[in-house]
């Protein structure tokens, strides 16, 4: 279960602006992700979040390091900070849309994904095209998107961010359950301290200017998780520490 | 040397002195659109007189210079433009001959309206009259209308206007005269607009619309073009020998149908211009139609060196193949 | 009154206040006929043309010619648009190219073209698709290129092949820009087969457009261009139909506040 | 820099142009008439080019392009905007504003001629005619496709109506604006040389009709790639505006 | 301190939704909103918080109901659940955008601009456009854009979402500092329990099919709010019933 998935080795990334200003958006970044790890990702504002799940998803390309994946960089799903949904599919051909771009439409897919919408509570607004969305929905379509297709990785980017508090906790606790059951290995950023301490086994804290890892906490509370353990003197605990480094 | 050639049939060289035993298509390219005047090459093609002599002619329009251009370039095998386009082309080398000079005289005319004060070339003082351009021959036949009446170009405000607007830009006033076609008098006085004209062809001799073909069809298919040649005299014939109205009746149905209606007047112009002034001539009378009287085409070239129209002169010999027949 | 009342009633209106005007104008300024005929007189020319042995001929010959061409105009368009969206170095190649042929004044090659292609329907064609090509290729560019960064990095995370961008992010997102490049070119398609048909022809609206110059017959010029407007009002009409089919979605569709 | 390595690609396009135009004409035996050398059409270009007068025509037909092109951009805009904003106005109108567009403008130009005078008006009014309609297209459609926030913003913001086309419609249809000035340009070099070739004096579009009615092949092709010069020099201060205004859109964050 | 600065009364608003459904996104919306007051919206999801937003803002109009507007809703002040910056204005000119629009580009206003500025941590970043920043500092941004001129009225649709949890909290207090000194009427989206308990004078707690008002907790914490309230019984009481309420 502790075999590398993802290898991070001394990850720059510099952004150059159009006013020809430098932005060190990352400095010296390494880190092993383990398979079926689940890691979040926590920092202020501009610390550069965003730009290493780019990178890892190879979407951008580090200024210098080398980024080592141990299987396949091919499998993996995305959370985007904001939904990204496509305005002319309705919700349920957004969520069916990677299903339906990798041939995956089996019965079984399809019945997860009905499942998975259920969950995300969308029942109901299948036919709504994302423009009669609230915020929070459009957000919720994505997240089942990314997904419905079973990815062996997921990097998510705030993926509740635009949750309310019971929405965002029953989520978590639903991606907590996908996670076990599955495998995943998962890289999520959050704003939430506690919500990094209760999902994960790792969280990482970045701070900005240049952005890099501050520390890298290990959360040891046992798996599955429940709503209970937030108010174990642990958790607890792990919260405090980690607002302590944050500032 | 370019994309399509519509006639392959035609490159196929025709037995030397024989009549060609099986029918040749052939494309005749003529100036303008369809309008009743081509009626001798209309009705050589519905009496038959074509295919008499072996001959399917197809009829495709366009502007004199296109013309002489897919003549040369045998997109066309015959072309039917007017006299002058064909010297300026043959002075920059392109390789056509004359084969039949049709109209025995020149088109031009400055026409005005009455009542503008203009009653003989001396009153064009001061006047603004168009021209197409200052390359083409009506621009030359103005010169030398003021020329011969002593004054020149100077003394009046010539005006470009293209060939699609000249004749509404007299109409509607924008200038007080034109150098154009002859036949636009006929017209719009039909039309009801009061003008009168000074024929460019009594200062400078010029011709009409004249068959042309290139050079090489001509070394090449001789015998269609003498072939084609035969069928159009004997199409002229047939008009001036009694059938004018049969002749603007069928042209006007079956090709220039937007003339409907203008039967009358066309028949008029054809008795009164066409037949007496056009077509036929002292030299015609002694040597058939389409005779070419090669000290009136000279006087024509040598006029466009004159006046600088084109660069070098060259002999009508060189252009024109009289007495094809 | 619903809307398509209220619609046709500003429609005809508009008409009415047009006619009254042209009317007025001619009558007033003693407008003689041969420079602008009054809307009665020219209606009853229009019928009479309209209704002249050969009108189906050339009617036929220039939807055919506009038709052909069009089609050709837009497949190739969108072709060497998605390619070059794609593909910076195609671009480069390509671009010089694009650029100089399409700057070249139509109107000052064409004549090459009847010399190249001949006095027939190919040259127009031809013609017309060298029009309708450049304002798809250039709005499809614009439209490919507009997809947003996002988007292109969903499919990129999801291994979406060529055709699956092309054909459910690329198209749709850039639909709106190729379909106003598709209206753009109902109207140049037909200038077009119009000048190819005006330089050299034997029938067809443009050479009515000649015909109608040659013998001074304004109603004939009037009566071709007005046939010309028609047909691209309706290529136009089509185009529109297809946009609103396939642009449900759009936000323009929307009303605005 | 950029722009130097542009030129550098344009000049070898040309240069492989020419190249190919001269073996073709060589391999093939193409009389002069159809199509001249290279070498005699670039004598031809000179000769223009060291007489006073090409420049003349060159600015006559320059200056046409330009005044019709800032009037036909303003027009274009303007009534764009306003079948855009009136509902009314696109129902009452854009029938006719079609069919006024699809109408083959180049067969109408004998026809503007005796409607506006030979003078200036009539060629002004073609080119008008030529870069109205993809303009106001744009307007249409940047207006119609500011996003719902958008336009909330604006109405939060308050903003006047100038204010509305200034800071947020005008930017939002420049992508689409500018695409049409790219063909609208085109349009427009081709309604100058189309209304000079009918009436006129001067200018590019006459030096056209002069030289192919005296059958000047070589100096004929110096006119249509003087015409070319012509638009090339639009296109590239279109483009030039183009990266001026548009650098903060999606389409130019290639590299 | 307590005349009224808004009155909605029985507002009601149906959307017809592409496919013909309908969905009753308010209902029986009942509320005096008072002059300077800080009012919390919070609830799940989907409740209608935005469209209740939306319709104070009179960008849409309630089917039916009334607002009545005590003074006039002319100086309102907008935060999007986006950003919704213009992608051709730089930082600055995006968050100076109101002031030039409303001719209010003085001394004062502009120095205010760059302290505001200076408060979201967006120093060095004002000539950065928009597609060159984070999610969170583009929320920043935005927020800077709403608080330039100065509105009476401040209307904030979930301003905080894409911030993390310490930026959260200073702009909270940034925030309550404006408030108090400009005596603002603010009405805050939030989906955090105890953001809403911290900020506000009032809570409003909504919950969704039908979207309508569950219970309106008054917060009875003295003025200036501080961090260490948090700490507080009666704070945590106020999150704990808030909690409770919404289920
Ligand atoms: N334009 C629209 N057409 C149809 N339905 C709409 C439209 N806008 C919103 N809705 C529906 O109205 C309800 C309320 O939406 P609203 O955006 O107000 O929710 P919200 O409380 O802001 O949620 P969130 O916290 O997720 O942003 C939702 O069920 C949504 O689907
Ligand atoms: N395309 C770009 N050009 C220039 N600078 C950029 C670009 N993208 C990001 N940056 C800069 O890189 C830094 C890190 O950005 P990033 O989006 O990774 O932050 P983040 O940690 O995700 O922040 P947030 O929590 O606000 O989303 C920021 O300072 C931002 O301004
Ligand atoms: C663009 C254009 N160019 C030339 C002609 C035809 N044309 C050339 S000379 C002449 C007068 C002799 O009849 C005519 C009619 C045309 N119609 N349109
Ligand atoms: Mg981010
Ligand atoms: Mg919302």
């Amino acid at each position: 279960m502790s075999t590398t998935a993802i290898r991070i080795e001394d990850v720059n990334k510099i952004y150059k602006a159009s006013d020809g200003r430098e932005v060190q958006a990352l400095t010296h970044i390494d880190l092993n992700v383990k398979k079926s790890e689940f890691i979040s990702i926590i920092g202020p504002s501009g610390c550069g979040k965003s730009t290493l799940l780019r990178i890892l998803a190879n979407l951008d390309t580090p200024s210098s390091g080398s980024i080592t994946w141990e299987k396949s960089a091919d499998n993996i799903g995305f959370v985007f900070q904001d939904a990204t949904l496509l305005p002319w599919k309705t919700v349920y051909q957004n969520a069916k849309f990677p299903l339906e771009v990798k041939k995956l439409e089996t019965k079984e897919n399809m019945e997860n994904l009905d499942k998975l919408l259920e969950l995300a509570g969308l029942k109901g607004f299948e036919k709504a095209y994302p423009r009669e969305l609230s915020g929070g929905m459009r957000q919720r379509v994505a997240i089942v998107r990314a997904l419905s297709y079973n990815p062996d990785v997921l990097l998510m980017d705030e993926p509740f961010g635009a949750l309310d508090a019971l929405t965002r906790d029953k989520m978590g606790i639903e991606l907590l359950r996908i996670w076990t059951e599955t495998k995943k290995t998962i890289l999520f950023v959050t704003h939430s301290i506690s919500e990094a301490a209760f999902l994960s086994d790792r969280v990482i804290v970045m701070s900005p200017r240049p952005g890099k890892i501050d520390e890298i906490i290990d959360i040891d509370l046992p798996h599955p998780r429940t709503v209970e353990m937030k108010e174990t003197i642990e958790f607890v605990n792990y919260v405090k520490k980690l607002r302590e480094v944050l500032g | 040397a370019c994309g399509a050639k519509p006639n392959d049939t035609a490159q196929t060289p025709a037995a030397g002195g024989e009549k060609p035993k099986e029918i040749q298509k052939v494309t005749v390219q003529m100036d303008g659109a369809a309008v009743p005047y081509y009626a001798p090459m209309y009705v050589a093609k519905e009496q038959g007189f074509f295919k008499e002599q072996g001959l399917d002619v197809d009829f495709v329009y366009a502007d004199a210079a296109s013309i002489v251009k897919n003549v040369a370039a045998d997109n066309v095998q015959f072309g039917f433009p007017n006299a002058d386009a064909v010297i300026t082309a043959k002075s920059q080398g392109i390789p056509v001959k004359v084969v039949h000079t049709t109209y025995q005289r020149g088109l031009g005319a400055t026409i005005f309206k009455k009542g503008k004060g203009i009653t003989s070339p001396k009153d064009l003082k001061g006047k603004t009259v168009a021209v197409t351009s200052f390359g083409s021959p009506n621009y030359i036949q103005l010169q030398v209308l003021l020329e011969k009446n002593g004054m020149n170009i100077k003394d009046v405000n010539a005006k470009i206007v293209g060939t699609g607007a000249i004749v509404n830009a007299l109409v509607s006033d924008e200038v007080d005269a034109i150098t154009f076609s002859m036949l636009r008098t006929v017209e719009l006085k039909n039309s009801g607009v009061d003008v009168d004209e000074i024929r460019s062809d009594d200062f400078l001799p010029s011709f009409g619309n004249v068959v042309v073909t290139s050079d090489k069809y001509l070394s090449t298919n001789k015998n269609t073009v003498i072939a084609f040649n035969k069928a159009l005299n004997q199409s002229l014939d047939y008009i001036i020998k009694g059938n004018v109205k049969a002749a603007v009746d069928m042209s006007i149905k079956k090709y220039a149908t937007s003339s409907e209606g203008k039967q009358e007047i066309t028949e008029k112009i054809f008795n009164d211009v066409f037949i007496p002034y056009l077509w036929q001539s002292d030299l015609t009378k002694k040597d058939g139609y389409g005779a070419a009287d090669m000290a009136r085409w000279q006087t024509s070239i040598d006029t466009q060196k004159t006046f600088d129209i084109i660069k070098t002169t060259f002999k009508a010999e060189d252009l024109v193949v009289p007495n094809l027949k | 009154m619903n809307y398509f009342g209220r619609k046709s009633f500003l429609v005809i209106l508009t008409l009415l206040v047009f006619v009254g005007l042209w009317q007025a104008y001619v009558s007033v300024f003693h407008i003689p006929v041969q420079i602008l005929p009054g809307p009665a007189l020219f209606v009853s020319k229009f019928l009479k043309i309209l209704t002249m042995g050969d009108m189906g001929t050339h009617i036929g010959i220039t939807l055919y010619e506009i038709f052909i061409g069009f089609l050709i105009g837009c497949v190739l368009g969108l072709l060497f648009g998605y390619l070059l969206a794609k593909s910076v170095l195609l671009e480069r190649l390509f671009n010089p190219y694009i650029v100089l042929v399409q700057i070249a004044p139509k109107i000052s090659i064409a004549p090459l073209f009847l010399l190249w292609f001949g006095l027939g329907a190919t040259s127009k064609i031809a013609l017309v698709i060298l029009v309708v090509f450049f304002p798809i290729m250039v709005n499809t560019i614009v439209g490919i290129r507009s997809v947003e960064k996002n988007m292109q990095d969903l499919l990129h995370i999801l291994k979406a092949n060529r055709w699956q961008r092309f054909w459910t992010v690329e198209i749709p997102y850039s639909l709106p820009s190729i379909m106003s490049g598709v209206k753009v070119s109902t109207t140049y398609a037909i200038t077009g087969a119009v000048i190819g048909e005006m330089i050299g022809a034997k029938a067809g609206l443009g050479y009515l457009v000649i015909l109608g110059s040659e013998t001074y017959d304004i109603n004939m010029i009037l009566t071709a261009v007005l046939l010309l407007s028609v047909i691209g009002l309706l290529l136009y009409m089509l185009s529109n139909m297809l946009e609103k089919r396939l642009l449900r979605w759009h936000e323009s569709q929307e009303l605005i506040l | 820099m950029l722009r130097l390595r542009q030129v550098g690609e344009y000049l070898a396009a040309i240069l492989f142009l020419v190249l190919v135009w001269y073996v073709y004409v060589v391999a093939f035996d193409v009389p002069a008439f159809i199509v001249p050398l290279p070498a005699d059409v670039g004598k031809a270009l000179i000769e223009m080019f060291s007489t006073q007068d090409l420049m003349h025509h060159f600015l006559v037909t320059s200056g046409e392009v330009l005044a019709g092109f800032v009037l036909g951009i303003v027009f274009g805009y303007a009534i764009g905007y306003l079948i855009g904003k009136f509902k009314f106005l696109e129902d009452a109108l854009m029938p006719y504003i079609l069919l006024a567009q699809t109408a083959p403008k180049i067969a109408l130009a004998p026809l503007f001629v005796i409607w506006f005078g030979l003078g200036f008006t009539s060629k002004l009014m073609l080119i008008i005619s030529m870069v109205f309609f993809p303009v106001m297209l744009g307007a249409i459609f940047g207006l119609k496709s500011v996003t719902y926030n958008l336009k909330c913003l604006m109405q939060i913001t308050g903003l006047n109506w100038w204010q509305k086309i200034v800071q947020v419609e005008l930017p939002h249809s420049l992508p689409q604006i500018f695409a049409g000035l790219k063909v609208g340009m085109v349009q427009a070099v081709i309604a100058a040389i189309v209304a000079e070739w009918i009436s006129g004096e001067s200018g590019l579009g006459y030096l056209l009709v002069f030289n192919s009615t005296t059958y000047n092949s070589p100096m004929l092709f110096a006119s249509i790639i003087y015409t070319i010069v012509v638009g090339i020099i639009f296109y590239a201060l279109i483009s030039f505006l183009e990266n001026r205004f548009l650098f903060w859109h999606d389409s130019k964050q290639m590299k």
